[in-house]
């Protein structure tokens, strides 16, 4: 074709997985690791807070996994997984050394750059505290840079709570409040049995000068930012993390539409504002 | 051709009984033979003395019944319902 | 050592454990990554089991049959049901219409020989099935495809949608649309639409996709001018016993 | 007598297994009774077939047997267009012939290769051959799948194939692609040739049988597709439709498989050392070259030599495919118009085990009102049993272990379309 | 640069595109319908053929005229050329603990499509936006896309099911096209044609012909007038975006999901629908997976299958996403409508479902409540 095509197209690298190794390992709950990986060869990417990548299991498959890491370091990618079904398992039973595929990174981040100034509000459902854990580094690094800090944090069960010594140290050292509950207790359960909704009325921060980042399942998000906005949070300054099926991750396959929108592409980080009327409609 | 390992099995079996309960002999079994088990009581009779012989079951009394009922799931099985034994 | 696979045949043409043989270019390569534990169409040789994967051709016609199964359920880590007579019933199905002692005298002369049971149904009836593979036969490439995959420890690859996608994909004029009646919208992929491509309607022989609309079609079937009878019968036939085409033709009659 | 007694409730249940199996029962040096059981589960396909529309006989007979589909799709159409009068002929009938060839190619492959050869070679199966000699392994999957790409195109696919119709086909291929078949074709025939000279390679024990040789008589040409008369070495020479006149069936206790013999006659044998002692003089030249080359005479008596009939057969039906795509133009339309007509006829193929008879009986609407059907392991299971007598006779000395294997081998001579008798799961020697 | 060619010069344009060793792949009868195939010769065109469409039905008829392009469009679209049904991305191998990705050489042939109709060119224009025109390129479709010529012909005589004139996509080709011809069958069978690229005027350089007068111009406008004339508006696009997203919970997705069979047919058969499945499948010896990419739809089950379930279990849901996607989040996705009218959905939907008339169902009860 005559006309100028290629002037028009973009990176045409997006769908080739880049080997990347596994250098650590830790098992954070009876279902969940983290991996940490690094490139077989050459510099790794450096995904931003709030944007994931498409790892690939060699032989069973590629499914998207928020990027868990960037605080001191940007020479590895940390993924934290929950394996729930065939990929995700494959990548929780890497062995170190393991070679998997990365492409990435995808999609848009928090605003958290933006925030500067503000009080900070993160409500983490269960294994929704690893993707947002790039934007608590950031403001932990930042930690002047930002007004108060509220962590709230909600799992289903003690077992599902990830990461707990590394938050109880962020309460002591940066000036957290932190705040945790769970659904349901156990015998050796101390802390508030609840849900993580429960938290946010009693939570410190300005509701006028704030932003709220969270991510849950899709139910727990409505019910959080609900509250939030009953504490007079407006809806632009709730984030939260949208999931879709993704078969490509990079706007071209389609699978991720949530009405106007392709999670991939403008998500996976949106304000309540953008999504709150799509989630309201059934099997949109 | 499945009489004989359909026997053989119930021997076996009744021997196992017999010997857990310190059995001198067994004195009588009965059976019930599905519907579809292929077997007629003299059938099935003639089959047990010949695998029987030589064990402590042999010249047992032997209580076959035919059962009619198609529909049973075991029709097509023969049920050891009880055994009889001798001690001491 | 790779993991140890039995073949088991119920009530069958044998079509679909064929289908593994049948796979030339791909049979050596399987074979020496599997074991073949149990495969009388193929060997002799038996290894007992537990077996990691079994698969399961045929349905459940006889008492024996339908003990069988459960002990293979037992011993087996995988089972994958292949086929419309294990997952459906299959063609001998049709006897759950009708009377099998009938049925019986029909064929043979001396029906009290014959131990039967008086349905044909799929082994999902009597236990719990790992993997359905649908068709009549199944389709070669899902049955490599899920053997590679319980090898590599992926799903399988096993579409849920109509023959529709596939006769898109090869870009057959619809022949539904050209005038000849097709059960492709309400029946699962995997055949690769083949009747399509050959000028004739699908006649339904993998079985019913998800959430498949056969009021709609059914209707549309009659507007192009079948009967009554032709619609009862194009639903009951190989997959008739699969619930979804049973209930369509249950609304034809019978 | 004055022992204590208990009685002990068990209420065990034994079970009768339920797999294809054989008895031979010696008494001393004497055949008591050889019984060949085949326990196929009934499927009632003649029960079923009743209130079907006759066009849809093709399609649901083929899931009778998934080795041997075609064989059912002819005969079933063979036998409607006898009740409703049309012939179809030219390269309609062709086509069908080509598409038979794709099953005989594919199933005397893969009987040969892999179903009887390893009990030649001392092996359990094809696969551990393929362990030490995967040369002929591959050789029989890539002749097979020859065999199996003609069916695809022709057919539309190997099992159940869809492209069959009463009256035709639903769609015809052109001839450019049957041609891009011819290279694929040549190196079968070739390769088949091969075959024959490695079949004779082969042992094969001493023994010969009387048989009554049947089969189709397809007027001319060596029978495959159809046949309008039923012949025998012995004086039989009917017309198809008096097939059921001449043959009964006959349903014995010990398998479910209806047996099929001739009235006022013993039993006889169908297949390919039937067809090849019928009618050697109509194969083609290759057939019959290679036939001479081994020094194979006109008749083979011997059962185990089935597998040089059968790989003669091969060459046969390479050569005739090639042969009718030669010949091939694409006709105009796929099939011939069929109007139902009431009334009953009977039609026959010959499938790669043997002679395989329908008939069906129609009312003017083309409902099926009766469905009789005659597959050729039914006719062969008494030949079957009697070999195995006389068989077994010659071989008593032989331990329990090797007779097994030898009678699973004369068992397969006869290329059983049942899995159960392909590799048998028990067989039961009772020695008194 | 334009002229006037005589029907024969159709037989010229194939010749000398095949004498540069380029494929020519344009409308030929094949199966009972008009479909798309390589030609070596303008003879393999549909000629004196026209298809009479209807919801769920197509059929073709004898013209009385010798028209080469005297029907609309048939069951495929160029998409079969640009968006493969099914195309292998690359190959990912493991080397000895490794990976190595290892694509498949690009076909690199030249294809002309031969008879691209407005619409089609519309839909190729959406695609491009879809697939190359954004941060992230579909490499695959990219290099097929710049080896592809387009020879577009307008439309004189629109199909029943065609809407091309709603949508202001035809029937008359505005750009997109390196060459595009108006067929004139009244009096002296003819064909105005114009080059829109200088690629397009190379070939029509090459051509016998004619010049065209500005009577000519005006005859061609003529044809393409009266198919809009024939036409009309069937639906109404100005505040389809609004009314869709304002009605995502009416009524009528229960009463089309009553009819709808979610088979996926007005997806595969639509030329811009670009949703696509990507799969890995193992090689045999589990050493090498090959990453596959094939047409989807969001029809099934499985497309919107995330672990957990179905986010569209019923069919009222996937109705509503294909609906509202075409005519109303594409524009906010996109920034251009998804539907160009061709009418293939209505045509090909098995039970005839007319999206013309689904929109105005909606939009009269809307109305009605307003
Ligand atoms: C933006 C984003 C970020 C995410 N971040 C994280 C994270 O940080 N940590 C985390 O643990 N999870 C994360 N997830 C969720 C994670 O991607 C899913 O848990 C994962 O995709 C599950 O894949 P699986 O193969 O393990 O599960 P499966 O249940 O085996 O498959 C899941 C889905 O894959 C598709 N699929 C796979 N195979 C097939 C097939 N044969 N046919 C049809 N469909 C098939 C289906 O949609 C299926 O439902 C994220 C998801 C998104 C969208
Ligand atoms: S021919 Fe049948 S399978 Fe193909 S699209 Fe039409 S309805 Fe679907
Ligand atoms: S198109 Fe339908 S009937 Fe034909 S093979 Fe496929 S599933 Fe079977
Ligand atoms: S609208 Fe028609 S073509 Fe589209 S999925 Fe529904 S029934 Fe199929």
């Amino acid at each position: 074709m005559a006309q100028t095509l290629t002037e028009t197209a973009g990176s045409l690298e997006a769908m080739t997985p880049v080997p990347y190794a596994v250098t650590a390992k830790r098992q954070d709950t009876y279902d969940t690791w983290t991996l940490e990986l690094e490139p077989v060869d050459g510099a790794p990417i450096v995904p931003g807070p709030g944007q994931f990548n498409m790892l690939y299991a060699f032989g069973v498959g590629e499914v998207p996994i928020s990027n868990a890491g960037n605080f001191e370091t940007d020479e590895r990618l940390v993924h934290t997984i929950r394996a729930v079904g065939a990929v995700t398992k494959a990548l929780c039973a890497a062995e170190i050394g393991t070679i998997v595929g990365v492409r990435g990174p995808f999609g848009n981040t928090w605003p958290i750059v933006e925030a500067k100034g503000k009080d900070v509000v993160v409500v983490a459902g269960g294994i929704g505290l690893p993707p947002l854990r790039p934007a608590i580094y950031h403001v932990l690094k930042n930690r002047k840079d930002y007004g108060r800090f509220a962590l709230l944090y909600g799992a289903r069960t003690p077992t599902d709570l990830v990461f707990l010594d590394e938050v109880k140290s962020w309460q002591c050292n940066y000036d957290v409040d932190l705040d945790i509950t769970v659904d349901v207790g156990d015998t050796d359960w101390k802390g508030k049995v609840g849900l993580v909704t429960k938290l946010i009325p009693p939570a410190q921060f300005d509701a006028d000068d704030a932003q709220a980042f969270v991510v849950g399942p899709e139910i727990m998000m409505k019910f959080v930012a609900q509250e939030l906005m009953n504490r007079d949070l407006p809806a632009e300054s709730i984030n939260v993390s949208l999931e879709r099926t993704m078969r490509c991750g990079v706007g071209l396959c389609g699978h991720c539409q949530i009405g106007p929108t392709l999670v991939c592409r403008d998500g996976a980080c949106y304000t309540w504002d953008k999504v709150e009327k799509l989630l309201a409609v059934k099997e949109l | 051709m499945h009489e004989q390992a359909t026997i053989r099995d119930l021997v076996a079996t009744v021997l196992h009984v017999a010997e857990e309960n310190d059995a001198k002999r067994v004195v009588r079994i009965k059976v019930k033979l599905g519907a579809l088990s292929h077997f007629t009581p003299e059938h099935f009779e003639e089959h047990w003395v010949d695998v029987a012989a030589g064990t402590i079951a042999e010249g047992c009394k032997v209580e076959a019944e035919l059962s009619e009922d198609l529909t049973d799931p075991n029709a097509h099985g023969v049920i050891l319902e009880d055994v009889e034994i001798a001690l001491g | 050592m790779g993991p140890t696979i039995a073949v088991w045949k119920f009530s069958s043409c044998d079509g679909c454990q064929l289908t593994l043989l049948d796979c030339e270019d791909e049979l050596l390569g399987i074979l020496g990554r599997v074991q073949i534990a149990y495969f009388p169409e193929a060997t002799r040789a038996e290894i007992e089991g537990p077996w990691d994967l079994s698969l399961v051709e045929g349905s459940v016609t006889t008492p024996e049959e339908a003990e069988r199964i459960k002990e293979i359920r037992e011993k087996s880590g995988l089972v994958v049901a292949i086929g419309a007579c294990a997952t459906a019933g299959g063609i001998q199905a049709l006897r759950n219409w009708a009377n099998v002692k009938e049925y019986a005298s029909t064929v043979y002369a001396h029906p009290e020989y014959l131990e039967t049971l008086e349905t044909s149904t799929p082994h999902s009836d009597h236990i719990a099935v790992d993997l359905e593979l649908q068709g009549c036969p199944i389709s070669k490439v899902q049955l490599v495809d899920a053997l590679l995959a319980v090898l590599a420890g992926r799903r399988p690859n096993v579409p849920t949608s109509a023959v529709c996608t596939e006769c898109k994909r090869r870009q057959t004029p619809c022949v539904q649309v050209l005038g000849t009646p097709c059960l492709g919208p309400v029946t699962q992929a995997g055949c690769g639409a083949i009747c399509p491509s050959f000028a004739r309607g699908c006649y339904g022989c993998f079985g019913p996709k998800e959430s498949p609309n056969t009021v709609s079609l059914a209707k549309r079937w009659s507007e192009m001018g079948a009967s009554e009878d032709q619609l009862l019968r194009a639903f009951r036939t190989f997959n008739g016993y699969k619930p979804a085409f049973r209930e369509e033709s249950a609304r034809h009659g019978g | 007598m004055a022992d204590e007694t208990r009685t002990i409730k068990t209420d065990y249940l034994a079970r009768v297994e339920g797999e294809g199996g054989m008895l031979i029962r010696l008494k001393g040096n004497e055949i008591e009774e050889v019984k060949l059981n085949i326990f196929e589960p009934p499927r009632f396909f003649e029960a079923f077939l009743r209130g079907r529309y006759f066009t849809e006989a093709p399609d649901i007979t083929a899931r009778i047997c998934g080795i041997c589909p075609v064989a059912y799709q002819m005969a079933a159409c063979n036998s409607m267009e006898s009740v409703c009068g049309v012939k179809v002929e030219g390269q309609l009938k062709a086509l069908r012939r080509l598409l038979y060839c794709g099953e005989w190619i594919e199933s005397h492959a893969l009987h040969v290769y892999m179903l009887h050869a390893p009990d030649f070679l001392g092996y359990p199966s094809a696969i551990e051959i393929a362990k030490d000699a995967p040369e002929v392994v591959e050789t029989a999957l890539r002749l097979k799948k020859i065999g199996n790409h003609i069916m695809t195109v022709v057919g539309g696919r190997e099992i159940h194939p869809i492209n069959v119709k009463v009256g035709g086909f639903y769609k015809a291929p052109s001839k450019a692609e049957l041609e891009a078949m011819v290279p694929d074709l040549e190196w079968a025939l070739e390769t088949s040739l091969e075959t024959v000279k490695w079949a004779n390679t082969l042992d094969f024990p001493d023994f010969e049988m009387d048989y009554e040789f049947a089969a189709l008589d397809a007027g001319g040409v060596y029978p495959i597709e159809g046949g309008e008369r039923f012949v025998s070495n012995r004086g039989l020479d009917i017309p198809i439709d008096e097939f059921y006149e001449h043959v009964v069936e006959e349903h014995v206790k010990h398998a479910n498989a209806l047996q099929g013999h001739m009235k006022e006659r013993d039993s006889y044998l169908t297949g390919p050392l039937a067809r090849y002692a019928l009618w050697y003089d109509l194969l083609s030249p290759e057939a019959r070259g290679a036939a001479e080359g081994i020094g194979l005479p006109k008749v083979v008596k011997n059962p185990f030599k089935s597998i040089l009939v059968r790989s003669v057969e091969l060459v046969e039906a390479c050569a005739e495919a090639l042969r009718l795509i030669r010949e091939y133009e694409q006709p105009a339309e796929a099939s011939i118009e069929v109007v139902p007509k009431a009334g009953a006829a009977c039609g026959a193929s010959e499938a790669p085990r043997g002679t395989l008879c329908h008939r069906y009986e129609l009312d003017d609407k083309g409902i099926i009102l009766d469905a009789t059907i005659t597959p050729p392991t039914a006719q062969n299971q008494p030949q079957i049993e009697a070999d195995l007598r006389g068989f077994v006779g010659q071989f008593m000395d032989l331990s329990n272990e090797e007779l097994t294997l030898r009678c699973e081998q004369a068992i397969r001579n006869y290329d059983p379309c049942i899995s159960c008798a392909t590799h048998f799961l028990t067989l039961e020697i009772e020695r008194t | 640069m334009r002229a006037v060619l005589a029907p024969e010069a159709l037989e010229a344009i194939v010749d000398v595109l095949r004498r540069r060793d380029w494929r020519v792949i344009a409308p030929t009868v094949r199966d009972k319908a008009i479909v798309y195939g390589e030609i070596a010769s303008a003879t393999e065109l549909p000629v004196g053929w026209k298809d009479v469409q209807g919801p769920g039905s197509y059929k073709l008829e004898r013209r009385d005229d010798e028209a080469r392009f005297g029907y609309a469009v048939g069951p495929q679209s160029w998409k079969r050329e640009l968006l493969a049904p099914s195309v292998r991305l690359l190959q990912i191998k493991r080397t000895n603990g490794g990976l190595e990705p290892v694509k498949d050489a690009a076909e690199t042939k030249r294809t002309a499509f031969f008879g691209v109709r407005p619409c089609e060119v519309a839909a190729i224009k959406i695609q491009d936006r879809v697939l190359i025109g954004g941060k992230y390129a579909d490499e695959d479709y990219l290099q097929r896309r710049e080896n592809s010529f387009v020879i577009a012909v307008n439309c004189g005589e629109p199909a029943a099911n065609c809407f091309c004139a709603s949508m202001g996509t035809g029937p008359k080709v505005e750009d997109g096209y390196d060459l595009v011809l108006t067929e004139i069958t009244g009096g002296t069978h003819h064909f105005v044609a114009e080059a829109g690229t200088d690629e397009g005027a190379e070939l029509l350089a090459e051509l016998p012909q004619q010049p065209a007068a500005d009577a000519d111009l005006t005859a061609a406008q003529t044809v393409t007038d009266a198919a809009r004339e024939k036409m009309g508006i069937t639906l109404d696009r100005s505040d389809v975006h609004d009314l869709l997203l304002a009605n995502l919970e009416h009524p009528r997705y229960d009463d089309v999901a009553s009819r709808c069979l979610a088979c996926t047919n007005c997806t595969l058969a639509c030329p811009t629908c670009f949703c696509t499945a990507v799969d890995d499948a193992n090689d045999l010896s589990g050493e090498a997976d090959d990453r596959l990419r094939s047409w989807d739809s969001c029809f099934t089950l499985q497309y919107s299958e995330m672990h957990g379930g179905g986010t569209r279990k019923e069919t009222k849901s996937r109705y509503r996403q294909w609906l509202t996607h075409k005519l109303s989040t594409w524009h906010d996705q996109f920034d251009t409508l998804g539907c160009v009218g061709c009418g293939r959905c209505i045509t090909w939907c098995p039970v005839g479902i007319d999206i013309r008339e689904e929109v105005a169902a909606i939009r009269a009860t809307q109305e009605a409540k307003s």
